[in-house]
């Protein structure tokens, strides 16, 4: 292991894995980032990358944290002021966090994904000095040229990731970073296992928290803590309850607060979802051969999944909630999106009409991350659940 | 002597204010603006000069500026400026070391910088939204019946404010209701509520930048809780005073002396200006 | 016979209704203010009063409302929208679209035969299409809430207003005024912007016939007329002030259900108010 | 009365219609119903369309295979500033799309819902759909597309600057894996419009299209050089619309390059004449954003009657697709002279909303710019998500007057005159004062 990744944890091992879920829940909601200030104690290197998908592997091969720059729950003061009025929270927070100096960074990457997140770069680029940049994820994923395309920006990001590293990335470091991601989504793959067979065991909101801290911490020690946790939540007590089995769509970007998921979980079952899913964007290991970079483009192109800022026409997204609401034997789907977001809300109408047709039951309902209030979502679950029971 | 007067048509109130040519506020008036904004300000105008009993046959007032949304339907003025610039005018005035200025009215909140000659600088409004307006006190008053004058004083009472997200006025109720319902005590939810439009203002400031000295103008400032909550929020005082509620008006009356002594002074006027 | 007692206990305003079997024995209203438990009870009382009989002779309570989790004494706890797919299936049993304006919120939902909500959407804060916006806006002009049908009633013209927050919306009806147009006429564009963001809810949930129309502004004939003009098909609008009590009703209708269904089951009389209590924070 | 009101108004052209003065209005009003007539008669004559976007149409190819090109955004602004926008739009909130939901996408939607019936005429359903990342919302969009008329849609994915002012040119690595990727997707949409069409592709025939592009982009450039005369020649923000129309209508045809030939002619006559708008030049504004459809005229007057004349604005360097470079297409080698000159003219379009501020501080000088107005609109965050931080930077810079006023560009629910006006009046009193204090102090005072 060429790079040594100080470890930010505190000692979980002596814990209850319910503590442990508590761990992860304040490090997720607490907007002071205490894993990335002990990474930067120790002397490390900090690349923020905005949603939805980025590939840390190049960042984290030159030994830096990769951050996933996910807005926070916070008031953005100063934020606001450098925006207008017609925009979603996330993009506030995000560069409240940078302002504020809650998070410093060595760099900063946004993705063309929507509008607002391609300007968020240049907002970056006229505040901060150090690099801030847009990296130009296919868009086109149905063009012959489109990996061939996408391994060029991958060589061009980790020249600027180099530079801002001070070392430079060779194909065994890469290979190793990718070695361990793919042992990351594996765990992941696994933790999701749980919530749709046995999602007694494992609430959205908790499985939501243990995933979250991945984000922010090195993903060595992600591994470790799910490696850790994982047979713990498959021996636990819980018992089967007769709840509705549950999709959850609109949480690609901006996160819906975690009371929010936990209000859910208290009357449903979530099965699966869509929350930070640029963490789990690729579906299975990427094959680590002589051309790392290319096996990621490959990767990012060929075995994905989906969301409203991804355009692909082997991917209808209507018909891939649809699988996936069948894959996970859900009965129902809960269809949201951030206040403000394009993407999102546009999909909506695409998500409605196709459940519409399928007879399958859903509602609708816009979240924010700084809510507090949850009564209509609240009234729309119950109603749910009270017919089936009154039918 | 001549006289020179400012009319501030507010959505809410409409104020008048007489000055003298020492600057000196020797009348002033309030009503509710009501639904005839004309009359709204006539009436005001009429108690100002006769609050200051001046008496327009001897000694007359030179010129009126019109401020405020109703403006224009001040018929009977010389000469309309935007609040923006009259705030920051009477503000100026008043505290000559302001260089930014936060006026809180009924409806909107607007941040002004202004220089030492009360030049306006950078100025910004909230345009899409009423959330954490005075209005939302006003809302807020009516959820609880409290008389407008007793929420600061009440509010100051707690020492634990609520944390209070939905600032949008028409829900303001329902969620100030809930909060007691699940037995938050009213004074910690009308501290949440004025901390909550006060951290509104602080963002709408910090848009043209804090500078001190600030100056908080307009009927909210009459809320010694709001004030009170801006110089803990702010970390030092801001200037407020008696007239904050005139400052409109005075800033208006300010731009009218300056037509007088510029001995620009048209004919006096009564037709519509639009 | 079986007795049971449906309470709504909404943002503005509590209601009662004491059913015997299908029958309503008794109902009342009174203000909600900021101790929803309290009200519930007083509203209770005055119910009872008005039936002329004693608690004791109760046999199953639902609640329902944004206050519902604050009444100490329901055997189950229901939400409005259950609670009005009862109610308005209980006055009339063809409905399939229900709209119910209320103070803070507008809520469509569209049901079968078996009073399942098939679909429901809510409307969306900052829409100035709540039945506070039309007391607001009557207040404004010098009137109270009960006069608002009669005043709008007296006009033929609608004078648009657009803003989508209603405290601009007051700034426009300001600007209205201050023109000289009728506040008549101001009322009428008030509600016709109130129906408009209604209609578009309903549309949203594919409203069928007959639609069931509900909630305190319903007493406004000229909100009920207004929807008929573009709403095709059958509406039902409650008598009188029952519009109030639909959701009253409805839980009084599921408290019946409850009952018959647990003696079926030989269970006792214990609901689920609990387990939805747990969803109270 | 301005020019383009007439556009709005149908009026009647003056009796001075000979005259080289005004030409330019009235002949684009004149192209511009031809324009609409021809789509509208297409599916008689049994001829294609494709639905494209201001930034990066691909008219080129489009029109080397007779496909008409047809604007859901030209289609829209015209919805709004003929005061039926909102009809539409309700339609498409009915539909489902939420109030937030771009005024563009939602009016498109209402407009299919309709069948296409439209103020300026019938717009015909297409037969594809052709449009570049420059905008995400395109892409969300042609979406919509795919599920109603189940046509081909194609994606020009053209990658934009990586960083403010970061550009890489021919022979850079990165440009090159640019090109590669732009050109690739350039074949893909030929062999696309040959099946669609069921035509071969004609190299010679785009050389023409690209050649009429040539013309068009080399007076574009010049016409934006034209307003830094005193008085400006042209409103950009009134007069820019009508031009902004013909460069998008007939981008790639003989009667675009002819326009614009007559265009510049005519406003370097007026700028040899010292002849103005019909408005006088108090204060010269850059314009920043999207314009203000559904009150249109009034919006134009709430500056025009402070004196204050729009002399530039950004809207004419992105939507008119990055033509303000002036880029001319090599035509001895046409294909891959249009994917450097696709890269390098989009990129610039994108460069224009999310990096402008360097473009805007360059502007004020050569331009005489007493004040920047900036307005951004609810519907889009493409365009204005970055201005409030962008006018942050500028303000630092320099001390050029600004102004900040959000409204929306089709949703009149979010356009408010009165705030509108209360803004627009308080910065003239600022510019005013600020005008007096320069003068007494003898400082430069832009042309004015």
């Amino acid at each position: 292991m060429a790079v040594t990744m100080p470890s930010v944890l505190d000692d979980y091992q002596s814990m209850s894995v319910e503590e442990a879920i508590g761990m992860c829940r304040d490090l997720v909601e607490d907007p002071d980032f205490p894993t990335v200030q002990r990474w930067r104690d120790a002397g490390g290197k900090v690349v923020g990358h905005f949603q939805v998908y980025f590939p840390e592997e190049i960042v984290h091969a030159a030994g830096m944290l990769p951050l996933k720059v996910r807005g926070a729950p916070v008031e953005a003061r100063q934020g606001e002021s450098h925006f207008g009025s017609y925009l979603c929270s996330i993009l506030k927070t995000s560069l409240e966090l940078a302002l504020s100096g809650r998070v410093v960074l060595d760099m900063f990457v946004s993705h063309p994904i929507c509008d607002s997140a391609r300007n968020l770069a240049a907002v970056f680029g006229r505040n901060f000095e150090y690099p801030c940049e847009i990296l130009y994820l296919p868009q086109n994923a149905n063009s012959a040229h489109a990996s061939t395309y996408l391994r060029g920006e991958y060589a061009r990001l980790t020249r600027e990731v180099e530079a801002v590293a001070g070392r430079s990335i060779t194909p065994e470091l890469l290979r190793n970073s990718m070695g361990v991601f793919n042992e990351n989504r594996r765990l992941l793959r696994e933790l999701y296992e749980i919530k749709r067979e046995t999602p007694w065991l494992l609430s959205v909101d908790k499985a939501y928290c243990l995933m979250a801290v991945g984000g922010m911490i090195p993903r060595e020690e992600h591994n470790q803590l799910l490696a850790w946790a994982i047979p713990q939540i498959r021996k636990g007590s819980g018992t089967p309850q007769d709840r509705m089995r549950l999709v959850f769509t609109g949480g690609f970007c901006e996160q819906p607060p975690l009371d929010l998921l936990h209000t859910i979980a208290q009357f449903s079952y979530v099965v699966d979802d869509d929350l930070l899913v640029g963490l789990r964007w690729i579906l299975d290991d990427i094959p680590v051969g002589d051309d790392p970079l290319a096996d990621l483009a490959e990767a990012y192109l060929e075995n994905s999944s989906y969301s409203p800022v991804q355009h692909d026409l082997r991917k209808p997204k209507e018909q891939m909630l649809l699988e996936q609401i069948k894959d996970a034997k859900a009965g129902a789907a809960i269809i949201t999106a951030a206040k403000m977001c394009e993407p999102g809300l546009d999909e909506v109408v695409a998500y409605t009409k196709a459940l519409d047709d399928e007879g399958i039951p859903y509602f609708v309902s816009e979240f924010e991350e700084r809510m507090t209030n949850f009564d209509s979502l609240q009234i729309q679950l119950e109603t749910f659940i009270e017919n089936l029971l009154f039918a | 002597m001549t006289y020179a007067a400012g009319v501030d048509v507010g959505s809410t109130q409409t104020k008048a204010v007489i000055i003298d040519e020492d600057l000196q506020i020797v009348g002033r008036a309030l009503v509710s603006t009501g639904s005839n904004v004309t009359v709204a300000a006539e009436t005001a105008y009429e108690m100002a000069l006769q609050q200051g009993n001046i008496h327009e046959e001897e000694e007359g007032v030179g010129f009126i500026v019109g401020t405020g949304y109703g403006r224009y339907k001040v018929t009977f003025g010389d000469a309309q400026t935007t609040e923006i610039s009259c705030h920051g005018r009477g503000a100026v005035h008043m505290f000559p070391g302001t260089r930014t200025v936060v006026d809180m009215g009924g409806q909107d909140t607007k941040a002004i910088k202004v220089s030492p000659t009360g030049e306006i600088l950078d100025f910004f409004m909230n345009d899409k939204c009423a959330a954490g307006t005075g209005r939302f006190l006003g809302a807020a008053a009516m959820a609880l019946d409290l008389p407008l004058d007793q929420l600061g004083p009440t509010a100051l009472l707690s020492s634990r404010p609520v944390k209070i997200t939905t600032t949008c006025t028409v829900f303001a109720d329902g969620e100030i209701l809930s909060l007691i319902g699940k037995g938050k005590k009213v004074e910690d939810v009308l501290l949440g509520v004025h901390h909550s439009v006060v951290s509104r203002s602080i963002g709408l400031l910090s848009r043209v930048g804090i500078e001190r000295e600030v100056t908080f103008t307009g009927g909210v400032a009459c809320n010694v809780g709001m004030v009170s909550v801006l110089n803990q929020e702010l970390g030092f005082e801001v200037n407020v005073s008696d007239d904050s509620h005139y400052m409109g008006a005075v800033g208006a009356a300010l731009f009218a002396m300056d037509r007088i002594v510029a001995g620009r002074s048209p004919a006096r006027r009564t037709e519509v200006r639009v | 016979m079986t007795i049971t007692a449906g309470i709504d206990v909404g943002g503005a305003y509590t209601k009662v209704v004491l059913l015997d079997d299908e029958l309503i024995i008794g109902r009342a209203i009174l203000r909600t203010g900021y101790k929803p438990g309290m009200a519930a009870e007083e509203c209770l009382g005055s119910a009872l009063a008005d039936a002329g009989i004693g608690r004791d002779r109760l046999d199953y309570v639902v609640a329902t409302g944004f206050g519902r989790f604050q009444v100490a004494f329901s055997q189950l706890n229901v939400t409005e929208l259950t609670a009005a797919a009862w109610g308005a299936h209980a006055l009339f049993p063809g409905t399939k679209t229900i709209l119910d304006v209320g103070g803070h919120a507008v809520k469509a939902s569209r049901i079968d035969e078996s009073r399942q909500v098939k679909s429901f959407r809510l409307n969306e804060k900052c829409a100035a299409g709540t039945g506070a916006f039309l007391e607001k806006t009557a207040r404004y002009m010098g009137f109270n809430a009960d006069q608002i049908g009669a005043l709008a009633a007296t006009s033929s013209i609608v004078v648009p207003i657009s803003g989508v927050c209603t405290v601009f919306a007051e700034a426009e009806v300001i600007n209205h005024l201050s023109q000289g147009i009728a506040a008549a006429d101001i009322m009428n564009g008030a509600i016709a912007s109130l129906v408009g963001k209604s209609v578009q809810l309903m549309k949203r949930v594919k409203m069928e016939p007959e639609v069931t129309l509900i909630g305190g502004i319903m007493r406004f004939p000229t909100m009920v007329s207004a929807i008929r003009e573009t709403v095709p098909g059958d509406i039902n609008v409650p008598e009188g002030d029952l519009v109030q009590f639909v959701a009253a009703l409805g839980a009084g209708a599921l408290a019946q259900h409850q009952v018959h269904r647990l003696a079926e089951q030989g269970a006792p009389a214990a609901g689920r108010a609990d387990l939805v209590g747990a969803g109270a924070s | 009365m301005s020019s383009t009101s007439q556009l709005i108004q149908d009026a009647p052209v003056d009796k001075r219609g000979t005259s080289i003065v005004g030409r330019g209005n009235k002949e684009g009003n004149r192209l511009f119903r031809e324009w609409y007539g021809e789509l509208t008669s297409a599916p008689e004559r049994k001829e294609h369309s494709a639905y494209v976007f201001v930034m990066g149409s691909l008219a080129e190819i489009l029109r080397s295979f007779d496909i008409h090109t047809i604007f859901p955004e030209i289609n829209g602004l015209q919805q709004a500033v003929r005061h039926v926008a909102d009809d539409y739009i309700g339609q498409a909130e009915d539909y489902g799309f939420s109030a937030d939901v771009c005024g563009y996408v939602k009016a498109d939607v209402g407009l299919q819902l309709r069948g296409g019936d439209h103020p300026m005429g019938k717009i015909p359903p297409p037969s594809l759909a052709v449009y570049t990342n420059a905008c995400n919302t395109y892409v969300k969009w042609a979406e919509i597309w795919e599920r109603m008329y189940h046509v081909p849609t194609f994606t020009m994915d053209i990658p934009g600057s990586r960083a403010a002012g970061r550009l890489t040119w021919p022979g850079h690595v990165d440009f090159e894996n640019d090109r590669k990727y732009v050109a690739g997707q350039i074949n893909e949409l030929i062999k696309l419009c040959e099946q669609v069409t069921g035509r071969r592709f004609d190299i010679d025939k785009l050389r023409e299209t690209m050649a009429h592009t040539n013309t068009m982009s080399r007076k574009w450039k010049r016409l934006i050089e034209l307003n830094k005369s005193t008085p400006a020649v042209y409103n950009a923000v009134t007069d820019g619309t009508v031009f902004l129309g013909m460069m998008n209508g007939y981008r790639g045809r003989p009667e675009g390059a002819k326009y614009f030939t007559d265009l510049v002619e005519e406003m370097e006559y007026k700028a040899a004449n010292g002849i103005g708008t019909p408005f006088e030049e108090k204060y010269r504004l850059a314009f920043v954003g999207v314009p203000c459809y559904p009150i249109f005229r009034r919006f134009s007057e709430m500056f025009t009657e402070w004196g204050g004349s729009f002399v530039g604005s950004s809207y004419l360097w992105f939507a008119s697709g990055g033509a303000n470079l002036g880029y001319e297409y090599d035509l001895e080698h046409p294909l891959e002279s249009l994917a450097e000159g696709l890269l390098v003219t989009v990129r610039d379009s994108m460069d224009s909303m999310f990096y402008s501020d360097k473009n805007l501080i360059e502007m004020i000088e050569p331009y005489g710019i007493d004040g920047i107005v900036y307005h951004p609109i609810k519907s889009c965050r493409t365009v204005s998500t970055g201005l409030a931080d962008n006018r942050r930077a500028v303000m630092e810079a320099t001390d050029v007057a600004t102004l900040f006023v959000e409204s929306d560009h089709m949703d009149k629910r979010v356009v408010s005159e009165a705030q509108l006006k209360n803004r627009v009046d308080a910065f003239f009193e600022g510019l005013a004062t600020r005008r007096q204090r320069l003068t007494s102090t003898g400082a430069p005072t832009g042309r004015a």
